[in-house]
């Protein structure tokens, strides 16, 4: 029993951090047309194999665990990495054809995620998204896009571009199971804790240096106090999301439950950590030049992803666990 | 204790409705450009031409001299028939400025000003916080040093709202000595003509630009246009801030009421992601039916608070409750129409007109900072209110 | 339009004030055997004339208004008055018997609050009841008790007892309309207003001697601005209050949705203010011999009165207003 | 990361909820008076005698030595037996007292103390907070003086738990000059058989007498009760309270996820007042799972921090999280609770075993004062978490 990043573990997390410290830094949100993975980044991700992370060998994978696919996003989440850059990695499970499978861990070919609204989609990420990725609870599945044009809309969420899709074609590849389902939750749920944890470090930092009526504004318990409630926060959904990650990992029989639990506290996390760090800021926290608009609007699209709230608390609330 | 409203009340109401549902402009207000500030001219003019300018300036400076509870009457008016919205680029100068230079300002000053403030001809900007000053207000640094008959202004400003198109701006700077807080500060009208102004815009979270920072490299300012006295500045721009706490929110506090309403019919025709209507939702009935009751305790607090000083002549100390309590529950509504909209809530490139709840759930933020954050009206309530031994 | 206690209003409530200050101090609560009225404090309002505030000249009462009545309360809710206190005003208005009535507002019958719990019936305040009264939105009756013996019930709440009721015999005076509601409902908020004021009250007193860290503990952030919000809070529900108080005293169509309102406000006012006032006393504020769990325990009770959460807010939605 | 047992984990959880399931008494606890603590001793001797006494005693202490994931272990099977609660007399003994004498005491107090709070025969309480000493702890008053080889102790104590019933106390008291604060503090164990003390119970809003002020009238304890050496209190008692709030409340931790699912079993078959089951309401049923997955947190929090101290052997800094977010799911469990079980939730005399969900709802505040108060905890995990400047 051990809970947090261990060993190789470690190692993976730290050389996903370098590499998308530099690849695709918070940064790069402050400049328009930035939203979605670009053909250039795509390829560059797809080169370091971090497409490939947790498909299996057998499939030209790396055959790493649920567990380094969340210590990846974890990070990505950090710099509010966009939603496509999950669906390509879920894809990369889904393909059916080993060619089309190569091309996505390689990056040559875009993702993006489709998400039913009504009777309609939205299409999320990638504007020259090849294929679109649906996930259900028991099924994924690939639809060809390059028929279709979607209707841009305005998106809210500068990490990501939002599309509209009034019926979609006939699947090429499709699988069942519940196993996708659940790496892209721990996917949403890890870049959610990354942003949590974001958005305590940014106040943080600034209340260690900016000042007010003569004193370091992190003197204040005005600040101090609800620092401290977003530490707790973070603490929470951040060990919920290891034991989620061992479960799946484990094959645990209650792996499910886990998993939706730890979605819930990373939803909740990230909204009000976005949300305290906004407001504790104070003026220049409503900025556009400043990160902390950019959790806030990412975290509202995340946290409807992969399950939101009234989903994933009908499921645990008759979920039974194990010791 | 009762709710009557006088005969003339009644009347006025009737009025108001009247001439609202005839004149309130169909097109929508631009959201930006010279656009958007001459569309608010011609709003004002019209108000102007028609007598409506000014409801809570005294009748001798031309405005209509309303009390308290009049005022009440024409923003849940101008609410119900969704009038262009008063927080425009009039504000400053109806709620701030105009209201500071009848209470403070020389005759010439009020001659030359006031006509201009009501007829629209004139917009206004506020020149008070700073970068490293801003709820600290007493912290900042712009200086005024006095040449002849001029002070010449050297610093920045900040969150300064439609500076690229104000005429003229209320400007507090210091020009007694360094480190003196409160004292030494001067209250001076600003014209924003005036060689050696820069504005840059700074885009906010909204994804607009009516904020802006304002440079001062040796703007020459006339020493006549000092209100009040020179280095009382303090006791003058408190005039104002108490202006603003008192009635300043009003027209916010009564359109909550409005948008309530707006949210209920709203779930009751969209659907969850589960099928249901989301006013079949009991977490989300109950939370916009307990919204209700708070915008109706926000409107009984208006009414308490309106009828009270319409009584004493004294807006009291309650303007810091009143504005938590606003703030608070405007971003409680935000976030249960964002709940009730789903994904086309995610929908937003700026357009308030096209997403209004959208806007109103980012602007959640900028109302709970700006004008005092959400803290310093916790501290004023402590001192103000409850006499709490001071933090600082 | 005048929202708060004016002229022979204010007096009425100073009088009130003196009165119960007197005859009824919230101290009395740390004695055992408090709870309810006992026939001594009884015959003691009832000679004051305070239980026929609310009742029409024409029956025997002082004529006074929804506002009086208001305001009585609402000192009474200072000093955690118990429920038949109101129970016992209420049934004075609801008595067909001129001789009842007279007894009733002389206080030498005892009436009890009856309410419905499943298919059975709870019997709050005196424990010498003559008469249960229940009220309900459209209708208010007076049971005899003479006949049963309920059965005692621990109570959390010390100003109230509690018995249960298997049945009801056939009432003895019914009266039907929303008057009788609308006038406990009002007596209710009223009493929960006064109670989350006391609450404020109590926790600005002390934190204006008590010391810790080498200051006055009000001089923490992390003591001032739960206070604040219980200023708010407080603020919110009194102006709520004067207005439910003024439209009932005016007859206003939407004088319901402003009741509904105010108990809604009152409930969560009193609540929440109770809540904090213990969590900033610290240790002291768990104390039995301090008042601050007694506004907790009646406020329990009275929150569920006339109007609990749910059945509140599910009539307010969509209730119309005047101007 | 990983979740494995060890096989020796498994096997000892399979021997603990074995021999519990068989040795769990049937009679419920009495709630207070002689019979309480007696029920306590035995309790705690039937544990001693079947080799389950001091779990996180080291091995030469006569406790079990066990791993902090064995302890986590022990107190789910606790919890899931209904065990009798661990926080009873035996608690300061087993959770404070003894483990200081551990790590700070001579052999002659281990030998004499030691044996005696493993088999149930002592029972200990706490002598630190003060009634004008509570959160602040170093402004501690109660005095000792030198004389000879002994210490005389003159002033008083505050919510000093089962004092009553206690045999010894951990005693904190100032012996150096007055007004040094956390200087010139000492730590010594108090024999409660002493003439001079005298105790007066406080009865709590739960309506119980477990928590006492402790009179001290020139009270003689030998020099040989100090426990660290003399001046050098702070550090001993530190030592005690990093204990509390590391391993201290583990079993509440593991406790509230069997409460949370007695809740949803209970809303499953109560009514509301509108007829309808309490988990039909969705508000109610959305609560209980958000609830439920707060206590999964919470049990994660506590295995990730016990695996983190087993392997360094060091207590993190993350005690004063831990207790925020349980105290914080505990009242917001209870207040569910009220909300499912209408008017019987109101039915309550003192009796912990008829109206559980009403006493624990109660505890609520004793639990977010007592230990640190939850603003304490928000500073100690501000300075040390987060290293954020410092408040005072």
């Amino acid at each position: 029993m051990y809970l947090a990043p261990d060993g190789e573990e470690a190692e993976i997390a730290t050389a996903a951090s370098d590499f998308l410290v530099g690849a695709m830094p918070i940064d790069r949100l402050h400049v328009a047309g930035s939203a979605d993975m670009s053909a250039e980044l795509r390829a560059l991700f797809g080169e370091m194999g971090w497409f490939a992370l947790a498909v299996p060998e057998a499939m030209g994978g790396s055959g790493l665990s649920a567990v380094e696919h969340t210590l990846f996003f974890r990070e990505a989440g950090r710099q509010c990495g966009p939603i496509d850059l999950l669906a390509q990695s879920l894809a990369a499970n889904v393909a059916q054809d080993a060619g089309l499978r190569a091309a996505l861990i390689a990056g040559e070919v875009a993702v993006g995620l489709l998400v039913a609204d009504g009777t309609q989609f939205r299409l999320l990420g990638s504007s020259d998204a090849a294929w679109g990725l649906t996930v259900t609870e028991g099924q994924a599945a690939l639809y060809p896009l390059a028929s279709i044009a979607p209707a841009a809309l305005p998106s809210l969420d500068p990490a990501n571009s939002m599309r509209l899709l009034g019926a979609l074609p006939e699947p090429a590849h499709q699988v069942t199971g519940s196993h996708i389902s659940q790496l892209g939750q721990l996917g949403a749920a890890a870049m959610l804790v990354g942003m949590a944890e974001c958005a305590l470090d940014l106040i943080v930092e600034y209340a260690k240096v900016r000042e007010t009526f003569g004193r370091k504004i992190g003197s204040w318990q005005a600040v101090r106090h609800p620092c401290a409630d977003m530490a707790v926060r973070v603490e929470a959904a951040r060990s919920q999301l290891w034991y989620a990650a061992a479960a799946m990992k484990e094959g645990r029989a209650d792996a499910a439950a886990h998993l939706d639990a730890a979605k819930h506290l990373a939803n909740q996390a990230a909204l009000a950590n976005a949300d305290s760090n906004i407001q504790l800021h104070g003026g220049i926290g409503v900025t556009d030049e400043h990160h902390a608009h950019l959790l806030l609007k990412h975290a509202l699209l995340l946290s409807r992803l992969f399950g939101g709230k009234r989903s994933l608390l009908t499921r645990l609330l008759h979920a039974e666990l194990e010791d | 204790m009762d709710l009557h409203f006088s005969e003339a009340d009644h009347l006025f109401r009737a009025r108001a409705r009247a001439w609202l549902a005839a004149n309130v402009p169909n097109e929508v207000r631009p959201a930006h450009g010279p656009e958007s500030a001459q569309f608010d001219r011609d709003w004002q003019r019209k108000l102007f031409d028609h007598g409506w300018a000014g409801v809570a300036w005294p009748s001798e400076y031309g405005g209509l001299g309303l009390s308290g509870l009049q005022q009440v009457i024409w923003y849940e008016e101008l609410a119900r028939a969704r009038a262009p919205h008063h927080i425009n680029t009039m504000y400053i100068g109806l709620m701030h400025a105009g209201p500071t230079v009848i209470a403070r300002g020389t005759e010439e000053q009020k001659a030359f000003h006031l006509p201009r403030i009501l007829s629209g001809e004139a917009i206004w900007c506020q020149g008070f916080s700073e970068p490293n000053a801003g709820s600290d207000l007493a912290s900042l640094k712009a200086r005024g040093r006095i040449e002849g008959d001029h002070l010449v202004v050297n610093g920045s400003k900040m969150w300064t709202t439609d500076a690229q198109h104000a005429d003229y701006q209320e400007l507090l700077i210091r020009t007694g000595e360094d480190g003196l807080r409160h004292k030494g500060l001067t209250w001076v009208i600003c014209d924003m003509k005036s060689p050696g102004i820069q504005i840059k815009p700074i885009r906010t979270m909204l994804g607009d630009e009516h904020v802006n920072m304002v440079f001062y490299d040796d703007v020459r300012i006339p020493l006549s246009n000092v209100v009040g006295e020179l280095d009382q500045g303090w006791s003058t721009a408190m005039a104002t801030l108490s202006f603003e706490r008192g009635l300043g929110f009003i027209g916010d506090q009564l359109e909550l009421y409005e948008r309530v309403k707006r949210a209920i019919d709203l779930a009751g025709k969209t659907r969850l992601d589960d099928g249901r209507l989301a006013l079949e939702d009991d977490g989300i009935a109950q939370r916009l039916s307990s919204i209700k009751a708070d915008c109706m305790a926000i409107r009984a607090m208006t009414l308490a608070d309106i009828a009270e000083t319409d009584r004493t002549g004294m807006p009291g100390p309650k303007g810091s409750m009143m504005k938590l309590m606003v703030t608070t529950t405007h971003k409680a509504l935000s976030e249960v129409a964002g709940e009730i909209l789903g994904w086309s809530f995610l929908e937003f490139g700026g357009d308030r007109t096209a997403h209004p709840w959208t806007y109103d759930y980012l602007w959640s933020w900028v109302f709970s900072i700006s004008g005092g954050t959400s803290e310093i009206q916790r501290e004023i309530t402590a001192d103000r209110v409850l006499g709490l031994p001071k933090s600082r």
